[in-house]
């Protein structure tokens, strides 16, 4: 590279290689100028172009025959019927969270939202999942604290509750939390909207909040690890939300989709201006000029490179039927909402972008996104993680103690402390709380229900990327399929390390592999996503994190069947088998401290006959309770399933595997049901014709779990209300011990 | 000894509170007000006589709980008695 | 009143987000008729009752209820309620009641300074009023709340007269009855949840009604307060 | 003009928020912390030259708006230039 406009430094510190360099070049026939410069910045940055992971991401299944709309809009769409669909997508925050937790977290909320209202789609639920560092790592309360009250602050204020979550501590993330959120909205099937800048000669409309000198390079930001002091210096970036003008933006926007005004639309994101001008006139193959001088401004003297990469939030760019500009501009202003004309669509296939009557930048609008690198970067396969010994443990002394000590772990405990400060309520759809296995909303005027689940083991994916990813989509297909839902589609958020090393990026690869078989196998097609590298500080990433969210749609949200045991006498039965298996688990790293594998095996075909089993029972209204068997194993299954309800049960469990791994043990592919005595021989034969092997294990009753494994004296004998004292006050109390007041 | 410390949104940083305020504030009648910025204060009371010591403490509760200084800026002032 | 049914107004202030639940209470559950009323409207439309929804008016931004209650919509709830018109207001619309110096007090931040969704238990201590009288004197009612400033005061002169005159109308308590600092979710002075003007007619609350109306949602008791004021109008 | 516009929990009023930040400086290691009064701050820039009826306007915009006057006090004043 040779470039005689701009210095070497300068074009680094944009983020882009020599290589890449030349490619602008050879695509413009020149040299950029600054604030072309400054946009394929932006644009080729990792956040915005997915380089390094678009090679692998075409390995995922998209179709299927319910999908609408797979990935590369702002959000994907499913079919569910009555001529309705769900969109969703979920998205991470982690930098910006790390820096400034409240503001993070709350605008990560606000980006989510925005790409879900922008399809025309009216956002009914969020769901956070949530990676932590050890506690005691430094500033790590005040994160814990300030993101939860920065998802609450926004969600709350908007009125979109959140429903339900994850929420994961270990070491790994000491220096790099994960903020993923995920929304859901429900649209009627023939109202979709898409962000396409359409027809020659229609005006260009920006509404929202003024654009000020936020986030500017915060896409670049989220494509760079952090050194060390770094996030002092990168401080300066921080957005602000403003959750009362993005309902206002919201509400206006589904008004405004009533009309006919609306010809595409998307929010400003990431790379803000810039990426929504330039995928807009990309995707629908035209051109856009774009007078910035006209852009609202919040401070003064911004130039035109700032405005088109500042990520001001609660910004849309709009594009309006020609003769129905005053309508568009009629809603906005009822709605008290900034809604200016910056421009018009043409059809030269370029954005040209003005500033006091200047042509500030001219550019070729598809080459941006066609053009952009793309690279198939080194990859180290993953060796698994192996036991380093586990097996040669002694049991131990007291199972009881385990038990009581993994239902206060942070992992494990009760997590009402962050769902209570979160509305879960509003929109009154919400007809399965959180605390349950996925949450359950109905959509009013119908009979149906849509059940949405976010997982993930860290762990797993830790010990073997492979397995750990197809683990979560049968996690989530599981935890679905166990309110009577059948699932239907994912969406996920892949958080990695820095996917320049070959380890990393082998993970990555890995890890997406297993989501393709996995969602091959249960049908369900990934149709939104997002990718978040550069998890990692100092050369230490992150877990390898690939985060799923799962929507399941029930037919009658009637027959959903829910966590807590119902009825004394019920018989307690678990579907699916239990290995002797303790890698990875929660009873190794709590009650031994350790750290190691393998992860458990995954088997994809049972896993779709257990799905297809649940849905089934639940249809036939068989079932009494269901939940999920998964962090803590069976024993914290039974326990939670005995704890919501404040009921017992006695439980007799087979010789094999050892009582550790029994009770223990992180098998996959496992869900503990309980129906009355009058359904055993109905349960036990669909069960049989499914494939799915079943024990009944016991019975629900009386105020204390007991388990037995053969004769001899109860493994457990504890006392529900005990248990349940510990489960739901631990982690309060390990987060507030010294939780900020502010 | 009183101690005053004030904390207000910093240059640059969006501030909706005050935006909010100042637009109710039009819609009033109050057509001469310009601009808002919405900040917080702390009226502290603190066991001391030194007013040079009394605010270097308040200076670090400001920097260490009272303020987020990412986004916020603060002052500490010993107000004269009344 | 249209064929012996009531006829609601839903106040929609910018950033309420409760108004659609209100208005399926009305609708779908009682078969009333519902409006929406935007808050630059000057008239309510006709209607025999005013319902001012949850959510955070203006963000909420200054303090609760506190930007909401300049609204031009505002004067006509006011003459309405004057009237003697049922108006209730949930949560946030409880609280621009109070700002708006319909209803005495004010709020304050909760006690914890988080906010707060759950179900909480209530007594109803007046059953008298437009809003309540379809439930039993003493009645435990469990409802949900979700807010972040319900922490009701008032100055002593006050709190004496609602205790005096039954203005207040639920008090949180634990779920038999008794009222307890541990069953007060935001430090709320005598755990008082919800109250209402001496003629019984301007009804504020904290918890939610509108989220606990239909049996699908787990609990159908706050549909009562919404009913009341159908019979409360019937008997009119 | 800059008028600056003080808002804090009457006396007698409980604050929630000075006693929770009372607290947490004391867990802080700030010992000599007695009370805290958490209150708010308003900068506003007014369109006018008349220091009085600045003060005044701002005074009413305190009592309509800014202050709840049930359970809030307010002081205005006009900064000295720095
Ligand atoms: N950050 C959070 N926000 C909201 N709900 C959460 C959060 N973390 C956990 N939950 C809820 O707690 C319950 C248990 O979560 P989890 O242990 O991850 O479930 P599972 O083991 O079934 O995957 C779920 O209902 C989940 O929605
Ligand atoms: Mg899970």
């Amino acid at each position: 590279m040779t470039s005689a406009a701009h210095p070497r430094e300068l074009i680094e510190e944009h983020n882009l290689s020599a290589d890449e360099y030349d490619r602008i070049v050879e695509i413009l026939g020149r040299e950029p100028n600054l604030v072309e410069l400054g946009i394929f910045s932006a644009m080729w940055s990792e956040h915005c172009s997915y380089k390094s992971s678009r090679v692998h991401l075409k390995k995922l299944p998209t179709t299927g025959p319910r999908v609408i709309q797979g990935p590369g809009e702002n959000a994907g769409i499913v079919d569910i019927g009555d001529g309705l669909a769900v969109a969703f997508k979920m998205e991470s925050h982690n930098h910006p969270s790390f820096i400034e937790p409240y503001q993070g977290a709350a605008t990560g909320v606000g980006g989510i939202l925005r790409d879900i209202f922008t399809m025309g789609a009216r956002p009914i639920a969020s769901l956070d999942s949530l990676r932590f560092g050890h506690l005691d790592a430094p500033r790590m309360r005040h994160l814990v604290d300030g993101v939860v009250r920065g998802i609450a602050g926004y969600g709350n204020c908007i009125g979109i509750p959140t429903v339900g979550g994850e929420t994961t501590f270990h070491p790994a993330y000491d220096r790099n939390i994960l903020v993923n959120v995920m929304n859901v909205g429900i649209v009627e099937k023939d109202r979709i909207f898409r962000g396409r800048a359409e027809g020659a000669g229609n005006p260009v409309i920006y509404v929202g909040s003024k654009t000020g000198r936020d986030g500017i390079h915060g896409a670049t930001m989220a494509s760079e690890e952090f050194a060390g002091d770094e996030t002092r210096q990168k401080r300066p970036t921080v957005q602000v939300g403003d959750p009362f003008t993005e309902k206002l933006l919201m509400e206006a926007c589904l008004e405004l989709f009533r009309t006919d005004a609306v010809v595409g639309i998307q929010d400003m994101g990431a790379a803000g201006l810039t990426s929504s001008s330039f995928e807009m006139a990309g995707r629908a193959g035209s051109g856009l000029e774009i007078d910035l001088s006209k852009v609202p401004v919040r401070e003064t003297g911004m130039t035109p490179y700032e405005i088109l990469l500042s990520e001001s939030q609660e910004r849309m760019l709009l594009v309006a039927r020609r003769d129905r500009l005053e309508t568009a501009l009629d809603v906005f202003r009822k709605w008290e909402l900034e809604a200016v004309e910056i421009g018009r669509v043409t059809d030269s296939g370029r954005v040209v972008l003005f500033f006091d009557g200047a042509i500030v930048a001219d550019l070729p609008a598809a080459p941006l996104s066609d053009r952009a690198p793309l690279y198939d970067r080194p990859c180290v396969a993953p060796a698994a993680v192996g036991s380093r010994g586990w097996e040669a443990l002694p049991e131990p002394g007291s199972y009881g103690a385990c038990l009581r000590r993994i239902l206060a772990s942070p992992n494990v405990a009760r997590k009402s402390w962050i769902w209570t400060q979160y509305d879960h309520m509003v929109g009154t759809n919400t007809v399965e709380r959180p605390g349950g296995d996925a949450a359950v909303l109905r959509i009013k005027g119908t009979s149906k229900a849509i059940a949405i689940k976010s997982d993930v083991n860290p762990f797993f994916c830790s010990c073997d990327p492979y397995r750990g990813a197809a683990i979560a989509v049968a996690e989530a297909a599981r935890s679905i399929a166990a309110t009577g839902a059948r699932p239907l589609a994912v969406t996920d958020c892949l958080n990695f390390g820095n996917p320049e090393r070959p380890e990393i990026m082998g993970q990555f690869e890995a890890a997406v592999r297993g989501l393709a078989d996995a969602c091959r196998a249960l049908s369900t097609p990934v149709v939104s996503g997002n990718v978040s590298f550069y998890n990692e500080t100092d050369g230490r990433p992150i877990l390898p994190t690939p985060t799923v969210g799962m929507v399941g749609l029930l037919d009658d949200v009637e027959r959903r069947v829910t966590m807590p045991f119902r009825r004394r006498g019920d018989f307690v039965a678990l579907f699916g088998k239990t290995r002797d298996e303790l890698g990875a688990s929660e009873f190794l790293r709590t009650i031994h401290g350790r750290d190691e594998g393998p992860c458990p095996e995954v088997d994809l075909a049972a896993e779709r006959r257990l799905v297809d089993l649940l849905v089934g029972l639940a249809r036939e209204g068989r079932l009494a309770s269901a939940h999920d068997v998964s962090d803590g194993g069976l024993a914290v299954a039974l326990a939670e399933c005995a704890m919501e309800a404040n009921l017992g049960a006695s439980v007799v469990l087979a010789p094999e595997p050892r009582p550790s791994a029994h009770l223990f043990g992180e098998s996959t592919g496992r869900v503990l049901v309980t129906f009355s005595p009058g359904e055993r021989g109905s349960v036990e034969s669909a069960a049989q014709a499914a494939g799915v092997p079943m024990d009944v294990i016991g019975r629900v009753g009386g105020e204390r779990l007991e388990v037995r494994a053969g004769g001899g004296p109860p493994l457990l004998d504890e006392p529900v209300a005990e248990l349940h004292r510990i489960w739901t006050s631990s982690f309060a109390r390990a987060i507030e011990e010294a939780a900020e007041v502010l | 000894m009183k101690v005053e410390v004030r904390v207000y949104p910093k240059e640059g940083v969006l501030d909706p509170q005050g935006r909010a305020i100042a637009s109710a504030l039009g819609r009033l009648g109050h057509a001469s007000v310009e601009d808002v910025r919405a900040g917080k204060i702390f009226f502290l009371e603190v066991d001391g006589t030194d007013p040079a010591a009394v605010e270097a403490e308040a200076r670090r509760m400001a920097e260490e709980l009272l303020a987020n200084t990412v986004i916020e800026g603060f002052d500490v002032r010993i107000p004269s008695e009344p | 009143m249209r064929g012996g049914k009531p006829k609601f107004a839903i106040v929609v202030f910018p950033g309420s987000n409760c108004d659609q639940d209100c208005h399926h209470v009305a609708t779908e559950l009682l078969g009333c008729d519902a409006e929406y009323v935007w808050h630059r409207d000057t008239d309510l439309k006709g209607a025999d009752v005013v319902i001012l929804p949850g959510g955070f008016a203006y963000g909420d931004y200054l303090r609760a209820g506190a930007l909401a209650r300049f609204s031009p919509v505002m004067e006509a709830v006011t003459r309405f309620a004057m009237d003697g018109g049922p108006v209730l207001g949930i949560c946030n619309g409880f609280q621009v009641l109070l700002e708006a110096g319909l209803l005495p007090g004010a709020v304050r931040v909760n006690r914890g300074l988080r906010y707060v969704c759950k179900d909480v238990h209530m007594r109803v201590e007046n059953a008298s009023t437009a809003f309540t009288r379809l439930y039993e004197p003493g009645q435990i009612v469990k409802m949900p709340i979700g807010h972040g400033e319900g922490n009701y005061t008032a100055p002593p002169e006050t709190l004496t007269g609602l205790e005096f005159e039954a203005g207040v109308v639920f008090r949180y308590c634990d779920a038999e009855g008794r009222v307890t600092d541990e069953a007060n979710p935001n430090g709320a002075t005598a755990g008082i949840a919800g109250i209402a003007n001496r003629e019984g007619n301007i009804v504020g609350l904290m918890p939610h009604p509108d989220r606990c109306a239909e049996g699908i949602l787990g609990n159908d008791v706050g549909r009562k307060m919404f009913e009341s004021a159908v019979a409360t109008l019937a008997t009119a």
